[in-house]
């Protein structure tokens, strides 16, 4: 007979990685108050030390599956999968902090804490088995953003990114919970399957169901940044802290995707016929727009804002493919796409030092001479970004474009491809100045292991998934079964 | 008929005070229109036994979150009220626009069904329904409840962070 | 007996309104009190269907939509409050530093 | 037959010789150049002693091109036709390369010449002894890759260079005839050897017709039209000629050896080779004898005003040449080939002759600026007469045969033959005309010298004055062996009867009272002609500007060489080509092609330009963007329903 | 049908041939000092092109097979192996490459100053990237390479390249890169039709629907077209040649343009031999357009490189108008213009790199006279020049007379209009020569130009020796090629659909 506290581990186990994720970042806070100001960055350390052993527990838990505390929360493959790409934001997005921080001089605990605890949201949002976890798992990671993009308190970019990202965030919360208000009046519950079971038997010609379906997508369609929902990207990218930034454009975007797949692709599949021609649409006009609007950016954090939205426009066209390659497509793009997001980021960091923005693309002119290592990274990521072989990002797009042909949305791939042909005009700009560009002055370039590390290992993932994506393919495949 | 009359009168008091929430020129008595209407869907989750929910909705929003309001708009005491435009220029536009959406989903709405509506008349639940909700939160909906617990917190830690004095600013 | 479009109506013009304020009112108080007008709206569907469906799920919902809603205007408010004491404004056309 | 091989070999290896180690040679290429030609030279008469035994050598050396069915070899054939050649080239070649040593004395380029004659002599004899269409053209090129080169070899001056693109570009035109015909053939006949092709030739494959701009057209007339399009580049007839006079831009010696003598009879020789395939065809015989004819008064006309010394011969050899396609086109070969060799001798002779003059004048060409030159440079003087005496076709000169012959071919045709005849009578009496113009105005009269060229006026040294007695003698008695009427006489015809079966010889037929009577007429003209050139140059007299003036507007247009030059400038030299392609580029790549795709990034980039303005920093509109998106999405919903 | 012959060495060559540059790439990361970096990187070219010895001695050429093969499982949930081969289409071409890179790399000697290290890195994996489009046997390994080279050559016309380098490399870039996206859809369509694999061999095997050949074709086309660059998606070629180093304009002349062509032979051949029927009057018309209108185009320039590049659009034209004759000599006739254009273009620009190196314009009007000072380079200039005419004699001469016997023997009127090209092109090539070389020196900077040095000569003996080798027994060239050709003209028979069609690609000697 086991004890009751067994009882309670035993019952608390499918959450464990989340518990310590929160549990590392209530430690923060708490820590906090005994580090002094030089120090802080041991919190990053320890954060980082939290989501591996957060990372060490989900990959325990993997032989687990099922679905826990009522239907609720799912362990799936599909929630482990995208639990470790939000590791690897996360573990990234404190790896650029440390340095920058100190740098813009803002380094306090709740930084850290805040990130995790955006993490943990991010987790409850691709476990959710009910639409109430998943709504407050996206208000919790959308919440820790808020404050987060805001954490510049002293300046104006910072607070007006941060009141655009809360209301239009709230706004869009606003409608997404509308339209889940409408979900359970139809289905009687909210939990996803329960509204799968509910769609399989309803009377599909109901347009109360379209109503709730579309004001899902136009939530969602925010978190991801897809147009005509994304106006919101390019301000706040530019306004929030740079490490910051860099998180948004990995984790919630991702985050948004898995609930994206997880809801329309598991719950929402007797709705497929009408959910590709929304999804597809949508797909069309956010590459047309981040592509088009990113040609003529000149600050860098907000041409990597629409780079943001054109790979989410990407992303969607595999999610419209549909099918379980659709979705294994989506996931392994956002993966690809993490590492190489962030890694631009961190090489645009350590342009940051005091004093000194470095966000605008000319100051990176001469880069290629000055820095050559920074140079040549930022090259490898701008190449992946455009989706050149052998990188990474060519491979995402390979599969994504490979989706929509098998699903017969040919016309969809081809506008894919010609987008990601303009693409390649900004990316290369980027390029262009840093090595045919003369440096205007010498630029010292802030750096710190934790960033190097970060930087290496974006690097060496891009490189190696790009030679060899099999075993992560293959993964990410595997991982679709609980969903599919 | 009661009800119907009942609930006539917490609709027209909702929407009137709802308009008049947005169209005040002063924040404060905005406030009190919201105060207003806070209260009337409070009767409106009584009309439909949802009493424990009408007491939260009163001490959680109008006791807390109006109050906070309230509290904030006098702290910042904005005195260019009097003075500076209440709604942007494009808000005949937008009221339309508002229109549109209301037609949209309404339309919508009226042409489709909810299943529960066929047939079924709602029943009552034995006793006021608080234990049943207890029990709801903290079985099925124990994780929720945590990750709640764990946004008021961040909401707490936030607003500290980001509002408090420093030294430094 | 109510019936239930009754509360569906009540809640779509709640609902449209507090769109209306959010896309008309300058003062960021005011969007964010037009903002609760939606989630009450909601709420009201929500509290409406679970009567009706006789499942307490659009309660459970209901509380932890006003959780969130709680959470969200401290922090809300306490942008705000940055934003008046670095801007000197909260009229929320003044910002627009970044754009384009 | 290897042996034979080394007949091309020598020179080459003479020119890699000469060319590569020019630099340390020097002066010593020379040797090393004539010590390639003369061991040709020597291998040649071999060869004619061999094919006068009746050998007859054909072989392949390797297999140059396979390409599925079509396979083309390298090899080399001697028969008649080619020794005849041979010897032509090999003589003519030598003796102008051992004419060179003294002519070409102090140039700066000294061992690049002596290579460049080598590799013309080499790509020369290459085509004269190739046995299929496709080594003939590696010669046909080669030749005109070195008459590019030597007329080019002063390239310091423009209009020398100037020259050298031209020749080859005009000889390129031809040049896409002859390939296009050897295309045809190889679809004809499946093969390009000579003997192959000639023995399918008449056979059922070339009974092809072809519907050619709007009418019928035989494939073997078509074959011999387009080889013949290469003939008259290659060898300056109408309207292929304009680059020739502007050769003489070159050194003396390569106008005598390439512009005269040999390349430029590789069209007459070639059409004469494919003897089998023209007399096929008696649209392509005709055409061959009227250009030929009217060429020969074409250019004779020129010829009969130009002041500058080596453009009247120059005109001259095209106008000869025109007798030669003319002698073809009737049918005549053997009197073509004939006319060939014997106008290879006496034209050499006179452009030697000429370069002796100019040699002696330091430079000097136009003849308006000589005169009175007999006493000063008396050799020279000697063989050019002789020289004009034998252009002119004064009996017994070289040139008299031959050109008779060809006379009495023609005047024997069918069809136009008459009128043909009357043209070569009418070029016979400019030929005489112009040649003595040309012997009166520089060596007769008064000087007109430049006093500071006066005093320098010497004879040339025996190493040029030596060839030229060489040639003078062949122009002399070269012509006797084919001598005409007298019975067996004809030698050269008899020689090369094996190589054109196909064609009787109508001086064979026939009495031969019309020919005598012809013979005199055509020898009384070209005295009628000498007579008034004598009558008017020799002790200038007003006649020639009275002459002039009376008949302004034809003196200018001839002195003007019908303008023909300035037409090819303004056309290609000034212009008219690269502006247009200037205008077309403009046009063309920059504004439609570029401008559609530098359009489009404009067009993207304005999309991007208006969409930076839509992105206005106003967190409402923003809003409104997404309630917007939902808007129109439920709309499209509702549509898509309904 | 064509097989796949393992590793006959029993040693991975191909794969030898790809990973050796990429391993000289990374041994150049850690050299600091420039003159060592060129070192590094011209001996381990010079060993890439040693290893073309046994590659040559081992290939038998009387088999169509793949050769030299290696297969290797890659991503096994696409199908998608490391599959490496080469027939006789390919083989000349890695051969070719292996020459050029060291040529390139010997000319950049000097001519590459600033980030030389850099260079040299970008060279190599330009080499490897280069080998591994001709080898690949799998459709997406062979995209791989087909992409990834783009970012070599861009870095090298924009980092080393002229003055108006930038709007030429991004154009460069753009310009393929629309091509080749269109390609990649192409092949993912071909991947699903064929039933899921990206193996060559099998897709040459397999026969697609007669609708779905003319769009796959369609979009290969576009992709392989532009590279080529066929009219009137040309521009870019100009451009990024006057723009690019010396090196890179060797490449791009000799290699890269030379990959839509390889792709026409390699893929939109034997995979849609219906469609490419269908096709073929519109390219044969695109073709002569482009003979004639490059040439022509050429003698409104006044750069030299830009002269030579509008050559490049009309010599590509021959190429493409063989090709698509479809038949044996068009074909073969095409493949050795390819590989003469690269010996011939190559040494153009090797040209042009000596003499900019020395003084730093390319107007041809700054030029002229300069034959007295610089004879040996005149001399090869003029080799060269005569190459690019086409003279009998040299290689282009077979190349162009062979196309045009193969279109001769099925679209007369092409091959006509096309013949009209040469004398054009001995137009705009002898006037540019001249304008160069001959007259009197007018610009006071040539008057004590230096001629070529020992190194320059090096570099450019091997293509002078190539120009004349291939011009007199091109068989040995013809002789590597013909069984692979043989074999693609008899399987796209086997293949095409119709009847009449099969007649027309059967070259028989005698015509209609």
């Amino acid at each position: 007979m086991p004890t009751l506290y067994q009882q309670f581990m035993q019952s608390m186990m499918p959450i464990l990685p989340e518990a310590i994720v929160i549990i590392v970042a209530l430690t923060v806070l708490v820590f906090d108050f005994f580090i002094e100001k030089e120090r802080k960055s041991l919190l990053g350390w320890y954060s980082l030390a939290g989501i591996v052993i957060a990372a060490y527990a989900s990959y325990t838990l993997m032989p687990m599956g099922g679905t826990f505390f009522g239907g609720t929360f799912h362990l799936d493959p599909f929630a482990t999968f995208f639990n470790f790409v939000f590791y690897i934001a996360c573990g990234l997005g404190i790896l650029v902090s440390i340095n920058y921080l100190e740098v813009e001089d803002i380094h306090r605990g709740e930084y850290y804490a805040l990130m995790l605890f955006a993490t943990s949201g991010m987790m409850f949002m691709a476990s959710a088995g009910d639409l109430i976890l998943l709504y407050l798992g996206l208000e919790l990671m959308a919440l820790s953003i808020y404050i987060l993009a805001g954490f510049m308190r002293g300046s104006n970019r910072s607070n007006e990114a941060a009141i655009k990202y809360l209301i239009l965030g709230a706004f869009s919360s606003g409608i997404m919970l509308y339209g889940m208000s409408l979900l359970y009046g139809l289905a009687g519950t909210t939990n996803l399957s329960g509204i799968l079971a509910f769609l399989r038997v309803a009377d599909l010609s109901n347009p109360i169901i379209f109503l709730a379906m579309i004001m899902l997508t136009v939530s969602f369609g925010f978190k991801v940044a897809a147009a005509p929902f994304h106006m919101w990207v390019p301000d706040v990218y530019e306004g929030a802290p740079t490490s910051v930034t860099a998180f948004m454009s990995a984790g919630p975007k991702v985050a948004g995707f898995a609930v994206l797949l997880r809801v329309f692709l598991y719950t929402f599949e007797p709705l497929r016929e009408h959910s590709t021609a929304i999804l597809a649409g949508l797909a069309v006009l956010t590459m047309a727009v981040g592509n088009v609007m990113a040609l003529s950016q000149t600050n860098i954090k907000r041409m990597l804002a629409y780079s943001s939205i054109a790979h989410a426009g990407y992303a969607l066209v595999g999610l419209a493919a549909g099918g379980p390659d659709g979705a294994a497509s989506v996931m392994l793009y956002v993966l690809i796409y993490a590492f190489m997001n962030m890694g631009a980021f961190g090489v645009v960091i350590m342009l940051r030092k005091a004093g000194e923005r470095g966000e605008e693309i000319s100051d990176f002119a001469g880069l290629g001479k000055t820095n050559k290592t920074a140079a040549f990274l930022m090259l490898i990521f701008m190449f992946s970004l455009t989706g050149i072989p052998p990188l990474a990002g060519f491979i995402g797009k390979f599969y994504i474009f490979k989706s929509a042909v098998e699903a017969g949305l040919v016309w969809l791939a081809v506008a894919g491809v010609l987008f990601s042909a303009i693409s390649a005009y900004f990316y290369l700009r980027v390029i262009m100045v840093m090595y045919m560009h003369e440096p205007k002055e010498s630029i010292e370039l802030s750096s710190a292991p934790s960033l190097a590390l970060a930087l290496a290992i974006s690097v060496t993932a891009v490189i190696v998934i790009g030679i060899y994506p099999t075993d992560l393919l293959n993964y990410a495949r595997a991982s679709i079964a609980g969903i599919m | 008929m009661v009800n119907q009359v009942i609930f006539f009168y917490f609709a027209v008091v909702i929407l009137a005070s709802a308009i008049l929430t947005i169209t005040q020129k002063n924040p404060i008595h905005s406030v009190m229109f919201m105060l207003l209407l806070f209260f009337h869907i409070a009767g409106v989750f009584v009309l439909l036994n949802a009493e424990f929910l009408a007491a939260v909705q009163l001490i959680v929003y109008a006791g807390a979150i109006l109050i906070l309001y309230l509290f904030v708009v006098m702290l910042l005491n904005v005195d260019r009220e009097s003075t500076a435009a209440r709604a942007n220029r494009f808000w005949p536009w937008m009221a339309g626009f508002g229109a549109l959406i209301a037609a949209e989903v309404i339309l919508l709405i009226a042409r489709g069904t909810f299943p529960s509506e066929a047939g079924q008349q709602p029943m009552r639940l034995a006793g006021s329904g608080v234990k049943e909700l207890g029990e709801l939160l903290y079985q099925k909906y124990l994780v929720p409840f945590e990750v709640a617990s764990i946004i008021l917190l961040v909401g707490l830690v936030g607003a500290v962070m980001l509002a408090k004095k420093r030294a430094s600013d | 007996m109510i019936p239930l479009s009754w509360y569906i109506i009540l809640s779509a013009a709640l609902f449209t309104i507090g769109i209306v304020g959010v896309l008309s009112r300058r003062n960021i108080f005011i969007i964010l009190m037009s903002m609760e007008l939606m989630l009450n709206a909601a709420n009201i569907n929500l509290v409406a269907f679970s009567h009706y469906s006789q499942t307490l799920t659009g309660q459970i919902f209901v509380m932890f939509v006003i959780t969130v809603a709680a959470a969200e205007a401290a922090v809300a408010l306490a942008i705000i409050i940055l934003l008046s004491r670095n801007r000197g404004s909260i009229y929320v056309d003044e910002f627009n530093i970044m754009k384009g | 037959m290897l042996t034979y091989a080394l007949i091309p070999l020598l020179p080459f290896i003479a020119f890699l010789i000469a060319g590569l180690l020019g630099k340390f040679l020097k002066e010593k290429a020379a040797y090393v150049s004539i010590a390639g030609v003369v061991g040709a030279f020597v291998l040649s008469v071999m060869a004619f002693f061999d094919v006068l035994d009746g050998a007859k050598l054909n072989e392949n050396f390797y297999s140059w091109i396979s390409v599925g069915t079509f396979s083309v070899n390298v090899g080399f054939q001697i028969d008649q036709l080619t020794v005849v050649m041979l010897l032509v080239v090999t003589t003519l070649s030598s003796l102008i390369h051992i004419y060179s040593v003294g002519y070409m004395h102090g140039d700066k380029g000294y061992p690049r010449f002596f290579s460049y004659l080598s590799l013309f002599t080499f790509f020369m004899l290459v085509l004269v002894m190739a046995n299929n269409f496709l080594v003939m053209f590696v010669g046909w090129e080669g030749v005109g890759l070195c008459s590019y080169l030597l007329i080019g070899f002063w390239y310091e001056k423009k209009s020398a260079a100037d020259a050298g693109v031209k020749a080859f570009v005009v000889n390129r035109v031809g040049d896409f005839g002859f390939v296009l015909g050897v295309l045809l053939i190889f679809l004809t006949c499946g093969t390009l050897d000579f003997s192959e092709v000639f023995a399918t030739m008449g056979t059922s494959v070339t009974d092809v017709t072809y519907h050619l701009f709007g009418g019928d057209i035989s494939v073997v007339t078509l074959i011999s039209l387009l080889l013949f399009l290469g003939a008259t580049g290659k060898s300056a007839q109408l309207p292929l000629y304009v680059w020739l006079p502007d050769a003489m831009e070159g050194p003396t010696p390569v106008s005598a050896l390439i512009h005269a003598a040999t390349m430029v009879t590789a069209g007459v020789f070639m059409v004469a080779r494919c003897a089998p395939i023209f007399s096929l065809s008696e649209t392509a015989m005709n055409t061959v004898a009227i250009v030929g004819g009217l060429t020969a008064v074409f250019a004779a006309t020129i010829g009969l005003v130009q002041n500058d010394i080596k453009r009247v011969i120059a005109y001259s050899t095209i106008s000869q040449l025109g007798y030669m396609f003319l002698a073809l086109g009737v049918g005549a070969f053997s009197a073509g080939i004939f006319h060939l060799m014997t106008h290879a001798f006496f034209k050499g002779l006179l452009f030697l002759a000429s370069g002796s003059v100019i040699h002696a004048l330091s430079g000097e060409q136009d003849m308006r600026k000589m005169g009175a030159l007999k006493p000063k440079i008396k050799t020279t003087w000697a063989v050019f007469f002789i020289g004009a005496l034998a252009l002119s076709g004064i009996p017994p000169f070289a040139g008299f045969f031959s050109k008779d012959e060809i006379l009495w071919n023609v005047y024997n045709a069918q069809g136009v033959g008459l009128f043909l005849w009357f043209l070569g009578i009418l070029g016979a009496f400019m030929t005489a005309f112009y040649s003595f113009r040309l012997i009166y105005l520089t060596f007769y009269g008064k000087s007109h010298l430049d006093p500071k060229v006066e005093h320098h006026v010497h004879e040339s040294p025996k190493i040029m004055t030596i060839p030229l007695m060489i040639l003078a003698f062949f122009a002399i008695t070269i012509g006797f062996i084919g001598m005409p009427i007298v019975k067996g006489g004809n030698l050269f015809a008899e020689f090369l009867a094996p190589i054109f079966p196909h064609v009787e010889s109508v001086a064979e037929s026939g009495s031969h009272t019309p020919e005598i009577l012809l013979m005199i007429l055509s020898v009384l003209v070209a005295a009628a002609g000498w007579r008034l050139a004598n009558g008017w140059y020799k002790n200038a007299t007003a006649w020639p500007d009275k002459f002039a003036d009376k008949f302004k507007g034809i003196y200018n247009l001839l002195l003007n060489k019908y303008k023909v030059d300035e037409i090819y400038n303004y056309i290609f030299v000034d212009g008219l080509v690269h502006k247009l392609a200037k205008v077309l580029y403009t046009i063309g790549d920059v504004k439609i092609v570029d401008g559609a795709v530098n359009g489009i990034a404009q067009l993207i980039g304005g999309a991007s330009q208006s969409g930076k303005k839509m992105q206005s920093g106003y967190v409402q509109q923003y809003a409104f963007t997404m309630g917007l998106g939902l808007v129109v999405l439920v709309g499209l919903y509702y549509i898509m329903i309904n | 049908m064509l097989e796949l012959k393992l590793n006959q060495l029993d040693f991975p060559l191909l794969s030898l041939f790809i990973f050796l540059p990429v391993l000289g790439a990374f041994l150049l990361l850690f050299i600091k000092n420039a003159m060592a970096a060129r070192w590094v990187a011209l001996v381990v070219s010079i060993i890439e092109l040693g290893l073309c010895v046994p590659l040559l001695l081992n290939f038998d050429s009387s088999m169509a097979h793949m050769q030299f093969g290696e297969s290797i499982p890659w991503i096994a949930a696409w199908n998608i192996n490391y599959r490496l081969g080469v027939d006789g289409i390919s083989i000349l071409f890695v051969v070719l490459a292996a020459l050029l890179t060291v040529i390139s790399i010997m000319v950049s000697w000097t001519a590459i100053q600033d980030r030389v290290r850099e260079f040299m890195i970008a060279m190599l994996f330009l080499e490897a990237a280069m080998i591994g489009v001709f080898v690949s046997l799998d459709l997406f390994l062979f995209y791989i390479f087909w992409e990834a080279m783009l970012i070599p050559m861009y870095l090298l016309i924009g980092i080393w390249g002229g003055p108006n380098r930038l709007y030429a490399a991004i154009k460069f870039f753009l310009y393929t890169l629309v091509g080749s996206v269109l390609m990649l859809i192409a092949i993912i369509a071909v991947y699903f039709a064929a039933g899921h694999t990206f193996d060559v061999l099998a897709l040459m095997n397999y026969k697609f629907s007669h609708t779905f050949q003319m769009w796959a074709f369609a979009a290969f086309f576009v992709a392989f077209a532009v590279k080529v660059p066929m009219f009137p998606v040309h521009t870019w070629l100009p451009d990024a040649h006057v723009e690019a180093p010396t090196a890179g304009s060797i490449i791009l002349a000799g290699i890269l343009i030379k990959m839509g062509a390889y792709g026409f032979l390699r893929f939109s051949l034997p995979f849609f031999p219906d469609a490419a029927l269908a096709w073929t009057p519109a390219i044969m018309v695109l073709s002569v357009i482009a003979i004639i209108y490059g040439a022509y185009m050429a003698f409104a320039q006044t750069d030299f490189k830009k002269l030579i590049a509008y050559s490049s659009v009309s010599h590509m034209g021959f190429v493409t108008l063989g090709i698509f004759a479809l038949n044996l000599q068009g074909l073969e006739g095409g493949i050795l213009q390819m590989l003469n254009h690269g010996v011939s273009t190559g040494a153009l620009f090797l040209a042009v790199g000596i003499i900019y190196e020395r003084t730093h314009t390319r107007q041809i009007a700054d030029y002229g006279g300069i034959a007295a000072r610089v004879p040996v380079y005149a001399t090869f200039l003029m080799i060269v020049t005569f190459s690019s005419i086409g003279l009998p004699g040299t290689n282009g001469f077979i190349g162009e007379f062979t196309i045009l016997l193969g279109a001769f023997l099925h679209y007369k009127p092409y091959a006509v209009i096309a013949s009209l090209g040469i004398i054009l092109g001995a137009g705009y090539m002898l006037w540019l020569y001249q304008r160069v070389a001959f007259g009197k020196i007018t610009n006071a900077h040539n008057e004590h130009l230096a001629d070529m040095n020992a190194r320059e000569v090096v570099a450019a003996l091997p293509l002078v020796i190539l120009v004349f080798f291939i011009g007199l027994y091109p068989n040995a060239a013809f002789g590597v090629i013909h069984a692979s050709v043989e074999n693609l003209v008899q399987h796209v028979n086997a293949k095409m659909a119709s009847a009449p069609a099969v007649t027309q690609m059967l070259s028989t000697v005698i015509g209609n």
